[in-house]
């Protein structure tokens, strides 16, 4: 029996090598599809790209809270030198502010290698343990030699039998319904 | 009719966790979260709880001495039990002599009393509990304040309302130093040293300044580390 | 062998044999997923276990006993502790420079040896964040040094070196430790989806995140690594650069010297690489990788020992020079009896390790026969905590008056506790063999990849 | 138990065995205390009650404490008041009494300071001749040996714990009996005692029993001479040591060593000139050290060389440089000329030196009876022994000495004391004699005991207890007055008896005041001694020479681990002795230091450890006598005992001895191994002449740091090293002030010693005759302090008045401060050295105004900042300004010479910024930058060859 449109989360294809994919991606795009994603073993330049994604405000945000690192322990150092107690320590002026810059920097480091990990787990939605693509029979992330293209269901020109033919012609090796 | 390839044969099923298991995660990821932003609060309020300076906890004592009944009804002066005080670090305990001067006249012999009847007997002393406890690497010193302004009551709180007494301050070293950084609010003139319902009259901040004047209140040295550890 | 670089950047050397990417997944995930492994490779992590109870064991001595019972006076009042954190902290740069650095670089001959070179920096970073606290009069006050909230007030003093240190150390810990579990995401989700039992695909699949290869993900996950190699390495020259600070910001002769920082850098990497081939040579060997770890790794890491080594040889000359040309009587009395005084003896096996044994490695030969560079990285990696034990310890006994001028002697405990945290670093390295990819797989796919292109 | 900060509970549980206490009530509570106090204060228990003079309310604490042991269980921190107020004791208040402390039978005057009952530390007594306000180690130590755990506490018959009781019962039976012969067949052995109550009670025994036989065992006795001299120091221009080491030993050196000093006080204000300084010694010494000229000779030619110099005195032409110079010097003097004798030379060296002495007698020193210290006809060990051997004696009285230790080897004192019937042992240990006894009966401590002693110028001064004997101790006067058949007096009413001419007024002023008017000696002019031709000394290949340990007395202190761990001041030695000689000496021998020596007398062989000490005479080695004494059960014996090398007739130098390498090594522990200034500009010296050219003393070095403003007191100190003498009691205050450990030999082997204070000795120019020079390194509270800065916890920060303030419980141990210290002044806490959990009463000597410091903790010296914080908390209340010389620190108190200044700085009158204007004043490694609050004045000398017009 055929699962309906409403239950399946898309049509995934398995292809062969990543020139494959990228060709099929290429493919999907110009029929005008839009609810497109692809599954590789390892990053492959320019496919998201083709896919229609491809730009990342993470370097912003990286930037930013690196500098808040920085400003945040700086203040810190100061409150806690000139205003909380301050005290004489080896006649030292109570703001020695180029002995401040060492913690400055390692917080600067940081605050912004926190926000490039947790950025990226936050932007890619992970961790994700349950997802639909997983049902597929023929995905697999063992071998690395499977390239995968999936046209999600909730796409406006969604159609399973055209799609089954059109990626068919791109030699795909194995295309499936991919189950909610 | 997907045809399945050689290609994914052998390969177990993919899928390992439920779909319940990602609400799981989340939960347990923002519970963290949240807890991590918490801790400091948590901290700051832990340390400054009651539980933690141990305030307001009346402490059992060999003889349930009232301060409520001899400083608040009675009337006695400090000094009259803590002789010390003015010119001591220690404002010192009364020995059991002094209690009898009075008790050996009236309730000489009350129940409650015997404790001290007893000691006065024996020749041996009641142990009481200590109340305000400080740690054994605070250095402090009752004659200096006294002569200088703060009075009983800013420490000791009001003794007249403790039937059985407690610690009234948190004692800690945050709380020692925010006086000795402005002791100003905290002075009061010789004549209220010892009175337990002092209230300033008139411009709050013209009295505090003229006290520091009149006691010749430098607080640059009071926050040297050896005004209190040693 | 290839010899000739080609101009793409990519040097076919470094990825000998022609497996399918499946056959690399296979061959390298199949030392986590094996049923069991070989006994000689459990007698060897018992072995090392057992040295690392000792570590164990001396450490809970020492505090229960008190800090008197290590080498320590008052001249000399720090010892094999410090040494220790210095020493290991050096070596954990390597991996961070070959993950990091490396990677900005494009060099894709760190593929097949980032992996084990974290995980080493991690243990070694771990392990020297350790004894600076065992160091403590106090240990259980450690948490001092940071600002706190609480009721007693005073904070930390910002000018110590050593506040600089527990943020530095703090920072390089977490940073390294994201970076490497980064790295690892990926190739979890491959153990996940080759693992045969529930239990594996389970915790494997936990930790893989539910890691799925979408591109979009590839296309952040690329951003953010790059962003993290990019903050890793002016941390890592920062850490030992700090590190330097706790000498050079003092006032004692042999400690107060501005070549330090770029020097102990170097020094870094210098027995950084040093255990990474320490490392490399057994792995390739016994789990048969000479396909990925080849010779011309080993060649490559040769090479970066004989750069670093000789700017390390260079800072020798020059404290030496500087103690005589500043002309200071301290200065320059220190440096005689670091050549001529009681621990003479150190300061000349030191050269002897650390420039002696490093001309080798200008010959081919010798980069390239793996088990001779195998002697001579134990060769080095020994001057290196040497080094370290001559500037720390000798300095101290003879500085300014006479009168208190005293030497230590280190004892039982000392020893115990080095040797110990050695026993103990490659236990956790066995353990890291047996439960995770030492390689990444998927990098090491890609390259493949970009070889096949390439052609 | 109330709840307070946790980190500070932490610190409390870690700090427990060593808490500080505020108050001796509360120290109470601990159970290990209360173990003690059951223990040790039976006889205040039984005695409390009655009476209200001051004692009684010391017994009143006492029982006050006895009974606040017992409040132990509660879980809250246990208070007791006391039941009656003790007058004129307030809780938290220290109590200054004066009393004198027993130094070889002498009378040295000190003012003790107790808290709540506890004498805790010593001080000179400004009114007492023999102190003039200074102290040595030794006395420092007393409040030590006080509360020393290892001291006898019951009477002992045989090993049974016996009474007092039982004890006079005893007496009382034995007196029966002797009383029908006279005395006869009872023997009293006792050490030197100038005591005059002592001599009253001795007389009326020899009067009740004419056939009873005194015996003096003084082990440490010099030549016996009809005078003592007491120098003038201010009158001598030139003062020339025949091996006399004035400044480090005998009764009145307190005093010799202030004089001396002032009279080389030099001041670019003041005093321009100073005495000269001749030493002609054969063993290093304190007065060697400070000599402007130095001759060596080996002891057996000492008679010869002044015979020498003798007749080159009259001829007025030396044979040698220091001859010559003497001569011409002692020409220009005129009777501004001293020679002082060593007290172990021969009578030879005496007549000459009382001779040379004639012109000027009466100018530079004026001559005393000497101060009886026996009864007129005691007899020696020699008697004893021989009267033992006939059977004179039957029954002996052993008064506070200890026979076995100090016997000589030609006397089997053992065998001896087995064939009397009865003996009887007094003393503070069971030692060996005491082991022999068949009655033992502890001894007072000095600070228990009531009585009276004579000063080396014989003025007499009260004995006073601070506090009721901690144990069943009796004063030698109340065995004494058993013998005389009175049982009842205490030795406070036979003190007084002595002194029944005083009123109680006068009695009462003689307590306060802490010596007795008008009680000097007069004084006397005596005869010429007969100068015998000096007695061919055979010379031997090396001479073997016994002297005194400075410290510990020929053995008396023996158990005093106080002053067993305080260097040496020369040799810096510590928990031990050894054979020290010169190096050349070394060489001939073919001993490196550690090495073991074999001394052999006939039979006798003793091995010590080499010491190679500059400064010892050619072919000559030196052995300190007073280790090796064994004092009780759970004391462990230091050192070697080098009384068995003695002979009839040599106690000195030991004729006939061979010295040769042995086999194997010795332990040597030292707290300074280098001895060389390696050419760095660390003691300065300048000469007398050069003093007027200096300018005014170097300016602060440039800092790019703004200055702090000082708006208090800025506390500095000045230390003369032309006065320091080396003597190394500011190191002993120090320590008794501040509350140090003492760690141990294996501590101090591996360098973790714990003086806060230290003196440093160097040797200057050529070892086989060097210049010794002396340096205190107190914390030099640098205002830039490097030890600051690297603090990571901020525990080590400034004041507002300019003290390195140590903030013992925020340290974590890092040590970085002590590794960025250049002084190394700062100690650290490597273990848990104090520790009470053993209910030791060492736990009473605690000085409750300092932290006592936890394992783990750096500490160092705050210029006595509890002393700093007492004096500010008087001026708040009074709002009267800190006047200058009203904070003294424990050390500039305790210095002899006064070498020590200290006070504000900010205030150009005061006695230390005067000093700091001085030419020759300048700080240490100042080129560092670290801007030392403690500076020096450069050593001012006054060697003959310096001379240019002046001299």
């Amino acid at each position: 029996m055929k699962p309906s449109e409403t239950e399946t989360h898309g049509l995934i294809a398995a292809f062969a090598t990543p020139e494959a994919l990228m060709k099929a991606a290429g493919r999907a795009r110009e029929r005008g599809f839009t609810r497109l994603d692809a599954f590789t073993p390892y990053p492959v330049e320019g496919l998201v790209e083709k896919l229609g994604g491809g730009t990342s405000r993470l370097p912003v945000y990286t930037f930013i809270s690196g500098a808040i690192g920085f400003f945040g322990i700086l203040a810190l150092q100061f409150y806690s030198v000139l205003i909380a107690y301050p005290i004489d320590v080896g006649g030292r002026p109570l703001a020695s502010w180029p002995a401040f810059l060492v913690p400055g920097f390692e917080c600067t480091i940081l605050g912004a290698a926190f926000t490039a990990f947790f950025g990226m787990l936050v932007g890619n939605r992970l961790p994700r343990l349950y997802h639909p693509v997983f049902n597929a029979q023929s995905f697999s992330f063992a071998g690395g030699d499977r390239f995968y293209l999936l046209i999600a269901s909730d796409d406006p020109r969604y159609d399973r039998t055209k799609l089954r033919r059109m990626l068919h012609r791109l030699d795909a090796l194995a295309i499936e319904e991919v189950l909610e | 009719m997907g045809r399945i390839g050689p290609y994914s044969k052998g390969n177990a099923v993919a899928q390992v966790f439920s779909s319940r298991a990602n609400q799981i995660v989340y939960f347990v990821l923002y519970g963290a979260l949240v807890l991590i932003i918490l801790s400091p609060t948590i901290w700051i309020v832990l340390d400054r709880s009651f539980y933690h300076t141990g305030q307001f906890y009346a402490l059992e004592q060999p003889a349930p001495f009232s301060h409520a009944h001899h400083v608040g009804e009675v009337g006695l002066d400090c000094r009259y039990c803590h002789q010390g005080v003015e010119t001591t670090a220690s404002a010192g305990l009364p020995a059991t002599e002094v209690c009898m001067t009075c008790h050996s006249q009236i309730f000489s012999d009350a129940p409650i009393l015997a404790p001290v009847r007893k000691s006065l007997a024996s020749g041996v002393p009641l142990v009481w509990n200590r109340v305000n406890s400080l740690p054994d690497f605070v250095f402090f010193n009752h004659a200096v304040h006294v002569n200088n302004g703060v009075g009983c009551v800013s420490c000791h709180g009001r003794v007249d309302e403790m039937p059985l007494t407690w610690q009234e301050m948190p004692l800690t070293m945050e709380w020692c130093l925010g006086c000795h950084r402005d002791p100003g609010p905290n002075l009061r003139p010789e004549s209220a040293e010892f009175s337990m319902d002092w209230q300033p009259v008139g411009d709050r901040k013209k009295l505090a300044s003229e006290l520091m004047a009149h006691f010749h209140i430098d607080t640059r040295t009071m926050t040297d580390c050896y005004a209190c550890h040693r | 062998m290839a010899e000739a670089m080609r101009s793409d950047g990519i040097d076919p050397a470094v990825l000998a044999g022609n497996e399918s990417n499946r056959a690399i997944a296979a061959e390298i995930a199949a030392i986590p997923l094996a049923p069991k492994l070989p006994r000689r490779f459990w007698w060897g992590f018992a072995a090392f276990f057992t040295i690392g109870l000792l570590f164990l064991g001396c450490v809970s001595y020492l505090l229960a006993a008190g800090i008197g019972t290590i080498g320590l006076n008052v001249p000399a009042a720090w010892g094999f502790l410090i040494v220790n954190t210095v020493w290991w902290i050096g070596i954990g740069h390597a991996g961070t420079l070959i993950s990091a650095v490396l990677l900005l670089m494009r060099q894709n001959w760190r593929n097949s040896i980032n992996r084990f070179a974290e995980a080493m920096t991690l243990m070694a970073v771990a392990l020297a964040g350790t004894f600076p606290i065992l160091h403590l009069g106090r240990p259980q006050y450690f948490y001092w040094l940071l600002p706190l909230p609480v009721t007693h007030m005073p904070w930390p003093n910002w000018r110590s070196p050593l506040v600089w240190d527990f943020f530095a150390i703090a920072t390089y810990i977490i940073v390294s430790l994201l970076f490497w579990f980064m790295g690892l995401v990926p190739d979890l989700a491959i153990l996940r989806d080759r693992a045969k039992s529930r239990g594996k695909q389970r915790i494997y699949g936990f930790f893989a995140l539910g890691w799925r290869g979408s591109a979009y993900h590839w296309h952040r996950y690329r951003i953010a690594y790059y962003l993290l190699a990019a903050l890793a390495t002016p941390l890592v020259v920062s850490v030992h650069s700090v590190i330097s600070l706790d000498f050079t910001s003092a006032i004692i002769p042999g400690y107060h010297s501005t070549i330090f920082p770029p020097y102990f850098v170097a020094g870094a990497l210098y027995s950084g690489f040093a255990m990474v081939i320490t490392i490399a040579v057994p792995l390739r060997h016994f789990f048969g990788l000479e396909d990925f770890i080849t010779l011309k790794h080993l060649d490559n890491a040769g090479k970066v020992m004989l750069a670093s080594g000789a700017v390390v040889a260079y800072g020798y000359l020059c404290e030496s020079f500087f103690a005589w040309y500043s002309g200071d009587q301290f200065e320059r009395y220190m440096m005689w009896n670091r050549m001529f005084g009681d621990y003479a003896w150190t300061f000349w096996f030191m050269l002897a390790c650390n420039v002696g044994t490093l001309q080798l490695l200008w010959f081919k030969r010798a980069r390239t026969s793996p088990w001779l560079l195998f002697a001579l990285a134990f060769i080095i990696n020994t001057g290196m905590w040497v080094e370290r034990y001559v500037i720390v310890v000798t300095s101290l006994t003879r500085d300014f008056l006479p009168s208190s001028w005293q030497n230590v002697l280190p004892t039982w405990v000392d020893f115990g506790i080095l040797f110990g945290s050695l026993g103990l670093f490659f236990a956790m390295m066995f353990l890291f063999v047996r439960l995770l990819p030492l390689m990444t797989i998927f990098e090491v796919q890609e390259l493949k990849h970009e070889l096949k292109e390439a052609q | 138990m109330p709840v307070t900060d946790k980190d500070m509970r932490e610190e409390l549980a870690a700090a427990e065995p060593a808490r500080f206490w505020r108050s001796l009530e509360e120290r109470a509570r601990t159970p290990a205390f209360r173990r003690m106090l059951d223990a040790e204060f039976p006889e205040i228990a039984e005695r409390y009650a009655t009476a209200t003079d001051r004692r009684t309310a010391l017994k009143l604490l006492g029982a006050s404490l006895l009974m606040a042991g017992m409040g132990t269980a509660k879980a809250a921190e246990g208070i007791a008041p006391y039941v009656e107020q003790p007058e004129n004791l307030v809780p938290g208040e220290p109590q200054f009494y004066a009393s004198t402390l027993n130094e070889r039978g002498y009378g040295m005057g000190v003012i003790v300071e107790a808290h709540e009952g506890r004498p805790t530390k010593i001080e000179g007594n400004p009114n007492h001749p023999a102190s003039l306000g200074g102290t040595d180690p030794i006395m420092q130590a007393a409040a030590f040996s006080l509360y020393e755990p290892t001291r006898s506490r019951t009477v002992l018959k045989g090993n049974e714990v016996a009474t007092w009781g039982a004890f006079q019962a005893e007496v009382a039976e034995l007196r029966e009996r002797a009383l029908l012969q006279g005395g006869a067949g009872i023997g009293v052995v006792i050490g030197p005692n100038t005591s005059l109550t002592l001599q009253r009670l001795f007389s009326q025994l020899q009067q009740a029993m004419p056939a009873l036989r005194f015996y003096l065992s003084d082990p440490l006795a010099g030549t016996p001479r009809p005078y003592a001299v007491l120098p003038h120091f201010d009158e001598a221009k030139i003062v020339v040591s025949l091996g006399a080491d004035f400044l480090g030993e005998g009764p009145g050196r307190l005093a010799a060593a202030r004089g001396f000093a002032d009279s080389r006080r030099v001041r670019a204000g003041g005093q321009r000139t100073m005495s000269r300084l001749y030493c002609l010694e054969s063993i290093a010494s304190l007065t060697g050290a400070k000599a402007d000229s130095h001759l060596l000779v080996r002891p057996s030619a000492m008679d010869e060389t002044v015979a020498r110099l003798a007749t080159a005195m009259q001829s007025g032409t030396g044979d040698d440089a220091f001859t010559t110079a003497l001569v011409r010097d002692a020409r220009a003097a005129g009777n501004g000329l001293l020679f002082i004798a060593g007290e172990r030379e021969s009578a030879f060296v005496h007549a000459t030196a009382q001779r040379l002495n004639q012109p000027s007698a009466g100018i530079t020193h004026t001559l005393i009876a000497p101060v009886a210290t026996a009864p007129a006809d005691s007899g020696s060990l020699y008697d004893l022994v021989t009267d033992i051997g006939v059977g004179a004696i039957t029954s002996l009285f052993v008064l506070d000495c200890d026979l076995m230790h100090s016997a000589p080897a030609d006397l089997d004192v053992g065998a001896a004391l087995e064939h009397v019937s009865s003996l009887y042992h007094h003393g503070l240990h069971v030692d060996e004699t005491a082991r022999k006894a068949d009655w033992h009966v502890p001894a007072t401590h000095d600070l228990e005991s009531w009585g009276d002693l004579r000063a080396f110028d014989g003025t007499a001064s009260i004995v006073q207890p601070l506090i009721a004997p901690l144990y069943q101790g009796r004063t030698i006067a109340e065995l004494a007055a058993a013998l005389t058949g009175d049982f009842v007096s205490s030795s406070l009413d036979l003190t007084r008896a002595t002194w029944a001419q005083l009123d109680d007024a006068g009695w009462r002023e003689a307590l306060k005041r802490g010596v007795i008017a008008d009680t000097a000696a007069p004084a006397i002019t005596a005869p010429p001694l007969a100068e015998i031709a000096n007695p061919v000394q055979e010379a031997a290949q090396i001479d073997v020479v016994l002297t005194p340990d400075p410290f510990l007395d020929g053995g008396t202190h023996a158990a005093n681990l106080f002053l067993t761990e305080l260097p040496r001041p020369l040799t810096k030695l510590v928990w031990g002795n050894a054979a020290e000689l010169a190096p050349a000496t070394a060489q001939t021998l073919g001993v490196a230091t550690g090495d073991l020596i074999e001394i052999g007398i006939d039979k006798q062989v003793l091995a010590l450890p080499a010491f190679i000490s500059p400064g010892q005479a050619p072919d000559t080695v030196v052995v300190p006598l007073g280790f090796g004494r064994w004092t009780g059960e759970d004391s462990d014996t230091v050192g070697t005992n080098a009384f068995p090398l003695r002979r009839r007739g040599n106690a000195w130098l030991l004729a006939g001895a061979r010295v040769k390498k042995g086999q194997g090594s010795g332990r040597i522990i030292t707290t300074q191994e280098h001895h060389a200034m390696e050419g760095r500009d660390i003691v300065r010296d300048v000469p007398l002449a050069a003093i007027a050219d200096e300018g005014p003393s170097a300016q602060e070095p440039p800092s790019l740091y703004p200055p702090y403003e000082m708006p208090e007191e800025a506390w500095g100190m000045s230390i003369d090293l032309t006065a320091c003498i080396g003597c190394n009691a500011c190191v002993a205050a120090c320590q008794a002030e501040n509350n140090s450990p003492v760690v141990g030999p294996d501590e101090m082997a591996v360098g973790h010693d714990m003086h806060w204070l230290r003196v440093d000795r160097y040797y200057a120019g050529d070892p086989e005759a060097p210049e010794t020079v002396f340096q205190p390194v107190p914390c030099m509270q640098c205002e830039d302090a490097p030890c600051e800065v690297v603090c990571p916890v901020n525990a080590t920060v400034h004041t507002h008045d300019g003290l390195n303030a140590q903030v013992y419980n925020r340290c974590v141990g890092t040590r970085y401060c002590s590794q960025n210290c250049p002084y190394k002044v700062r100690r650290f806490n490597f273990f848990q050295y104090q520790d009470f959990d053993e209910g030791s009463p060492l736990s009473l000597l605690m000085n409750p105004n300092v932290s006592v410091r936890e394992r783990g903790v750096m500490e160092k010296c705050t210029y006595c900042v509890q002393r700093i914080s007492a004096a500010r908390i008087q001026s708040e209340i009074s709002d009267q300004p800190i006047a200058d010389g009203a904070v003294q620190t424990a050390c500039q108190q305790a210095c002899p010479t006064r070498a020590i200044t200290f006070g504000n700085i900010k205030d150009k009158q005061s006695a230390v910024a005067r000093e700091k204007t001085e030419p020759h004043s300048y700080a240490l490694l100042e080129e560092l930058g670290t801007r030392p609050r403690t500076t020096y004045l450069a050593r001012v000398t006054n060697r003959p060859d310096e001379d240019k017009g002046n001299g």
